[in-house]
């Protein structure tokens, strides 16, 4: 075995008072994926910024080659070829997709810009990622998948001898996830060390060569991936077995409750017609850039629509995100940082702002805030080392937590969920099917659109697919598997016309 | 590490930065002249500053939200104007009466509605940046008083003056009535920005537009508010302000903007919006006006560098403010 | 007839004040008259707000509008003496009014109010009615030359008098910088026995803040430039209000006629006209009282 | 697809939007007087564009950075004041000669080099908001050009007039220098945002300071150069505007600050920073200018009224640019 590129021994980290890493050691070999895997707020992220020089540890020593380092910054790091795709998005929204590649070390002929050049670059990088966007089009004009290839080819631009990602299939769907994969070992055979975060863990079992376990910030295990199985990695997560993910399916009943006819948004939704009813989960499949998200959007008037939405019967008016609420219909935003979340504002603060009418009479009742706060926080298991923190500063997994505390805080009879479980870990996640599938049998409806599968498949009792900003097929019942929905979403049959 | 330092140090630095600075410039005033605390001068100073009070609380509102308005000094002076002229074509009909005076202050409040609504209704509905419309209201709203001045100076009937003058000169129990409404409005406004839905909205909608429309926070209406209120706050200030010299001119809430928008910032408002605080924007206040109290008092210096020293006291107010604050 | 056409510029600073109010006024009632009396001429008038704005007017009335003769007020004397040089140098008439230009001889016609003059005689004033160790405050206007002109001017004729100024700030010719101003005065000196406030913008800010204080029967004052308010509380005799210097802003009607009548007429007009400043006492008062001026 | 759509439709309204006003107001120009056109007229409005339009190009790259400054005007009366004092003071010992108009020039840079550096060192290594700093540095400059003249007026020596005048004045091949120099910093400006590395760190760190500083770019170094930018051609806008008019007082450069900053986003830079065009700016300069220059033309409405106008244009120019754009 090589000696170690880049290790940390005996880390610790503490913010404020609370203390999220306890004596941590890590190495990372060249031509080796390293797999560090935990729960929601285990330390994994902040592991990684140690690592790549965006935080200093508070004890505890960074070593590059053997040798013990400091790095001053971030740039520090990556001037030792130490490279790092963040969990969140580390992108200028204003500029354009080839600015972002290169900022802060354009090419250049003399003193001038080299534009052709750096577009050349930047078009071949995201060739390399299978990924069609053009480098001229602003970050702020591309869909979320598409951002999230952006920050992988700018990786791949800075020659990294260390690679180290943070999540970074969180906002992929499979068909990338593959690409993604696909390029990871063909760095690894490059010699490239690469450390790699995910919750999903088959990706783990398919290219890791080593795992390390985080569990509160404890090093709870380190080993050859080979031969761990997905349920072994869980477990040694979560410090429990874990059961069946998916609980069985609720019945719904025989009461509609949302019934969308004819929607259309300019350009991205065309002619889009459903039903959804009382104690039914309605899923969603569909390809990145299918347009669930500007259909869902256009339904709970988030963006201009036509055709028509009618809740419990009662047509809802169009453009009011406000009405919709009132009408029992909320929507959770598949983009956390951007439109779901004020990270830079505390835990109350972001709950309780969708649902504020419920504790105004006429002052806040601060009180009564801080016991949903207390309440959100058992119920969904957020981990935050304070409650006073900004939510910007909790860990991602937990963000999308406390998202969900947000919305469901509203109390909606009909809630769209859009990537309910990204970035979140798999104990978590067994907890949030749970919570989906109780939600049903109370009563409630629920639409699921999600890049994953199985998570489709596992909760729906229908699931609409969607391709090219139309609604192509629904299957239901034992229709309902991977095979006839991947089908229905590349447009190769059309089971149900919905035209 | 360097958040923990700011996780225990910011606030404290946070909290008292401002308040730290009003305090010295207090003793500063009491040091040099022995009247600066006399009942006379502190009643001056904080009646005086109730007309900026009144209209930066509503500016630290148009501020969390993300916006700027530029307009309030010459808007003052136009509804100052209007007000005037209603009043005065009001007394063939209705004579000397308080409610002339009534009505007046009415116009006042429409006027400033209006003026605020219009610009609310152009950047947030029309969507032009709410730097340009101000800038373009403002200078509307001053050539506008110009011209119902004919260049001159507007003033109230002489005799309706003595009606409506114990409104600036008056009070309660020794307290004059401006220095009651700014203290009365800083207070509900202090309420309305941490207590009501509408305070968190406007720092929801500053903080990130998206996310407060996700919220299912009508931004378009919230940020129309921000701008109708403190319309109303500059109609609410001349009402104040008419009484003490009875007239309106082209030079009549000069620079009102820029010194409203000063002790918002130096109340520790962030000025990208996202977080205010109102009862930083009254010590911001009271230390602009102290400072020109003090320069007054003291005459130590060549009149020509009262400006440096007013620069320079600002800048320094804001430094012990922001402390070690790491990049903002 | 076929009398010949002329056009003429006239350029003074905007109204921003109260005098500058009434400059205004009266430039525009004089064209509108003069319009109407003579209508071979067309007159052309700009206002600005600063030095480089009025010189840009100058410049367009000169590429855009022909104009034969020029009236101007130079918002600053030194920045306008190059451009308002080179209109006369261009062969067009030059009626400089108020404010010199700082190199002589460059116009035709020169119509101007005497700023020293105007401090003189209120200086004057102050010596005859007050005595030997009385206390006053000054309240100066706009850092400006000509501000700094009348306050010389004024304590010149102060000494020697044993009258001591106590303080003298800048109230900016505004009525509410006064206020203040004499407010903060008003705590820092237990005895005042008399303010110039130097303009009567500021001594209605003045007044005021003496009446809050309770302390009219202490102190009188003395503004200038002939307000009419104030012109009309020294004809009813106010005490607090014993007299005036005239500086009147209709001198611009002097210099607009005069121009016009050289341009129509065979009437000699160039050379120089000095306005006087005179005193303004509730014995003449109603000859320097006009209602109908916005100032 | 919707990529696609977004790259036609936008940049069309986006870039023609003040083009487009542009060319409204030369068409109106032209229609209402036949000299509008005319050699002299356009050499005049260019010409004294000149100054608010190499201020202007400066403060592009500051608002692209996400910065603001409010001290131009004051900080041009300033520099204006310690070139004309240093120009007289070596008059006795060189005389009157080219080195001294030299000499006065550097000074100018010099002046503007460290004004600029101080601004941009309290913005962005004390870290202060720029709002603050700026209004502190701008009642700053401008209360020490009025201490520096005494009140009055700082006058360059007649003789040295003489000499100095043509660079106002004269120029090559009929075109003046002022319009040259403008010209030249106009297109040196645009290569700076669009080919430098400097204008996309500007617009970088205005898009997203964290982003940039987490992609090595030296945030604290290159917001500083944006203010020593604008400093430096304030200082030689001030090199044109004292031959001009050969003198400097306490009401030099008043509100061009604000014309500036109208100018910038006029032209389609986005105050919030993170995006900015230099030719966009220069088009927001000739609109400013030509409003006043056809208001002088017209003469169709009471003088008081012009503000009103001018306020109208404003905000009209601004709309057309926006054409239908969404959320901002
Ligand atoms: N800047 C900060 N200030 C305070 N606490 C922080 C900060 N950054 C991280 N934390 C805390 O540190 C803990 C570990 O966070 P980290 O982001 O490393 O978790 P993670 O393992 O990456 O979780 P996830 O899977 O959700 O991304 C969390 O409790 C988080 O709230
Ligand atoms: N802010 C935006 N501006 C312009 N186009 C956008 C924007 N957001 C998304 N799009 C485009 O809209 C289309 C559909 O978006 P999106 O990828 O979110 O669809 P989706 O079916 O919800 O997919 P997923 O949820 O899996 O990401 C894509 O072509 C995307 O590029
Ligand atoms: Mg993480
Ligand atoms: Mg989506």
């Amino acid at each position: 075995m090589s000696d170690p590129i880049l290790a940390i021994r005996n880390v610790s980290r503490s913010f404020g008072p609370v203390q999220v890493l306890f004596d941590v050691d890590f190495d990372l070999r060249a031509g080796e994926v390293h797999a560090l895997i935990g729960e929601n707020g285990a330390g994994k992220s902040t592991t990684m910024k140690i690592l790549a020089g965006y935080q200093p540890p508070t004890s505890g020593d960074v070593l590059l080659d053997g040798k013990p380092v400091v790095f001053d910054d971030a740039q520090h790091a990556e001037a030792q070829g130490i490279v790092m795709i963040h969990q969140e998005f580390n992108l200028a929204q204003q500029l354009s997709v080839e600015e972002n590649i290169f900022l802060g070390r354009e090419l250049r002929r003399g003193p001038f810009l080299d534009h052709k050049a750096m577009q050349d670059e930047s078009r071949r990088l995201l060739d390399r990622l299978n990924c069609p966007v053009d480098p001229r089009a602003k970050i702020s004009d591309i869909s979320v998948p598409n951002r999230q290839m952006v920050e992988i080819a700018k990786a791949l631009g800075r020659d990294a001898r260390v690679l180290i990602m943070d999540e970074p299939t969180a906002v992929l769907t499979a068909r990338e996830t593959d690409i993604l994969l696909d390029l990871i070992d063909r760095l690894r055979a490059e010699g490239c060390a690469i450390l790699y975060t995910s919750h999903k863990l088959d990706e783990i079992a398919r290219i890791a060569d080593r795992v390390t376990v985080l569990r509160d910030g404890h090093r709870v295990f380190e080993g050859p991936a080979k031969g761990m199985t997905q349920d072994a990695m869980a477990e040694a997560m979560v410090g429990r077995e874990l059961s069946n993910l998916f609980k069985p399916k609720g019945k719904p009943q025989d009461q509609t409750v949302l019934e969308v006819r004819n929607l259309g948004v300019a350009g991205l939704v065309h002619d889009a017609s459903f039903h959804l009813n009382k104690g039914e989960v309605l899923g969603f499949a569909g390809l990145v850039g299918s347009g669930r998200t500007e259909l869902m959007e256009g339904v709970t008037g988030l963006r201009d629509a036509t055709g028509t939405v009618t809740v419990h019967g009662k047509p809802l008016k169009p453009g009011s995100i406000r009405a919709a609420r009132e009408a029992g219909l909320v929507y959770l935003t598949e983009d956390r940082k951007e439109k779901g979340l004020l990270l830079n504002k505390g835990l109350t603060e972001n709950l309780t702002l969708l649902a504020l009418h419920k504790f105004t009479h006429p002052w806040i009742d601060t009180a009564a805030e801080d016991r949903a706060l207390t309440d959100a926080i058992a119920e969904f298991d957020i981990r935050a080392g304070d409650r006073n923190m900004k939510a910007g500063n909790l860990s991602g997994g937990n963000q999308q937590k406390l998202l969900l505390g947000k919305t469901m805080l509203a109390d909606p009879d009909i809630v769209v969920i859009d990537e309910p479980t990204r970035g979140i870990d798999i104990g978590t996640k067994q907890q949030i099917y749970d919570f989906i599938v109780e939600l049903a049998a109370s009563g409630k409806s629920v639409v699921v659109i999600s890049s994953e599968l199985s998570e489709v498949i596992g909760l729906a009792n229908r699931v609409m697919v969607m391709a090219s900003g139309r609604i192509v097929g629904e299957v239901s019942g034992d229709d309902i598997n991977e095979r006839t929905i991947v089908k229905l979403a590349m447009g190769m049959t059309s089971k149900d016309d919905a035209a | 590490m360097s958040e923990t330092t700011a996780k225990t140090w910011m606030p404290s630095f946070h909290v008292l930065g401002p308040l730290l600075a009003l305090i010295v410039l207090i003793i500063l005033g009491a040091s040099i002249n022995s009247n600066f605390l006399s009942y006379g001068n502190v009643t001056n100073v904080l009646a005086r500053s109730a007309f900026i009070g009144i209209i930066a609380v509503g500016m630290t509102f148009v501020i969390t939200a993300g916006g700027i308005d530029l307009s309030v000094g010459s808007m003052a002076a136009f509804v100052a104007g209007v007000m005037i002229l209603v009043m005065n074509a009001l007394i063939p009909s209705i004579g000397v009466t308080v409610p002339v005076v009534l009505l007046g202050m009415l116009t006042a409040l429409v006027a400033g509605f209006i003026a605020g609504w219009v610009n609310g209704v152009l950047i947030a509905t029309v969507k032009i940046e709410a730097f340009i419309v101000t800038l373009g209201t403002m200078g509307i709203y001053r050539s506008l008083v110009t011209w119902l001045a004919d260049g001159g100076t507007l003033s109230l009937d002489f005799d309706l003056r003595g009606l409506y003058r114990p409104v600036y000169y008056d009070g309660l129990l020794g307290v004059s009535w401006p220095i009651i409404v700014f203290a009365l409005v800083a207070i509900l406004g202090e309420l309305a920005m941490r207590h009501l839905p509408f305070g968190r909205h406007c720092g929801a909608i500053g903080a990130n537009e998206q996310v407060a429309k996700y919220s299912a926070i009508n931004v378009q209406r919230t940020r129309i508010a921000t701008y109708v209120l403190l319309g109303m706050l500059v109609g609410l200030a001349t009402i104040m302000y008419v009484p003490r010299l009875g007239s309106a001119s082209a030079s009549t809430g000069v620079l009102w903007e820029l010194e409203a928008i000063a002790a918002v910032i130096i109340g520790g408002t962030a000025l990208k919006g996202g977080y205010g605080r109102v009862w930083g924007t009254v010590v911001g206040v009271l230390i602009l006006s102290l400072i020109d109290n003090i320069l007054n008092l003291a005459s130590i210096v060549s009149p020509y560098l009262n400006g440096t020293i007013q620069g320079v006291i600002v800048i320094l107010a804001v430094v012990l403010q922001r402390g070690k604050k790491t990049d903002g | 007839q076929d009398a010949q056409e002329y056009t003429i510029g006239v350029a003074i600073p905007s109204a921003t004040h109260g005098f500058m109010g009434g400059l205004n006024f009266h430039a525009q009632d004089t064209i509108k008259r003069l319009e109407g009396v003579y209508p071979q001429l067309t007159f052309v008038l700009a206002t600005a707000g600063n030095a480089g704005k009025m010189v840009n007017d100058i410049e367009d009335m000169v590429a855009t509008r022909d104009i034969d003769a020029l009236v101007v007020l130079p918002f600053e004397s030194e920045p306008l003496t190059s451009p308002v040089k080179a209109v006369a140098d261009a062969g067009i008439w030059v009626t400089v009014v108020d404010r010199g230009l700082s190199q002589p001889g460059i116009e035709d016609l020169y119509v101007a109010g005497d700023n020293p003059g105007f401090g003189r005689v209120a200086g004057e004033y102050f010596v005859d009615n007050l005595e030997s160790g009385s206390k006053i405050v000054i309240l100066r206007g706009i850092p400006t030359t000509l501000d700094n002109e009348r306050v010389e001017a004024f304590e010149a004729a102060l000494d020697g008098s044993g009258i001591e100024i106590l303080d003298k700030q800048h109230g900016n010719w505004n009525r509410d910088d006064a206020f203040n101003v004499m407010q903060d005065y008003l705590s820092k000196y237990p005895e005042i026995d008399a303010v110039w406030a130097s303009d009567d913008d500021m001594a209605v800010g003045v007044m005021e803040a003496i009446a809050q204080a309770g302390r009219t029967e202490e102190m009188w004052v003395v503004g200038g430039a002939g307000m009419k308010q104030i012109i009309k509380r020294i004809m009813d005799g106010d005490p607090q209000l014993p007299v005036n210097v005239t500086y009147p802003p209709a001198q611009i009607s002097t210099a607009i006629e005069m121009t016009a009548l050289g341009l129509v007429s065979q009437t000699p007009v160039s050379g120089r006209m000095i306005i006087g400043s005179q005193l303004v006492t509730p014995e003449n008062a109603e000859q320097f009282y006009f209602p109908d001026s916005p100032f």
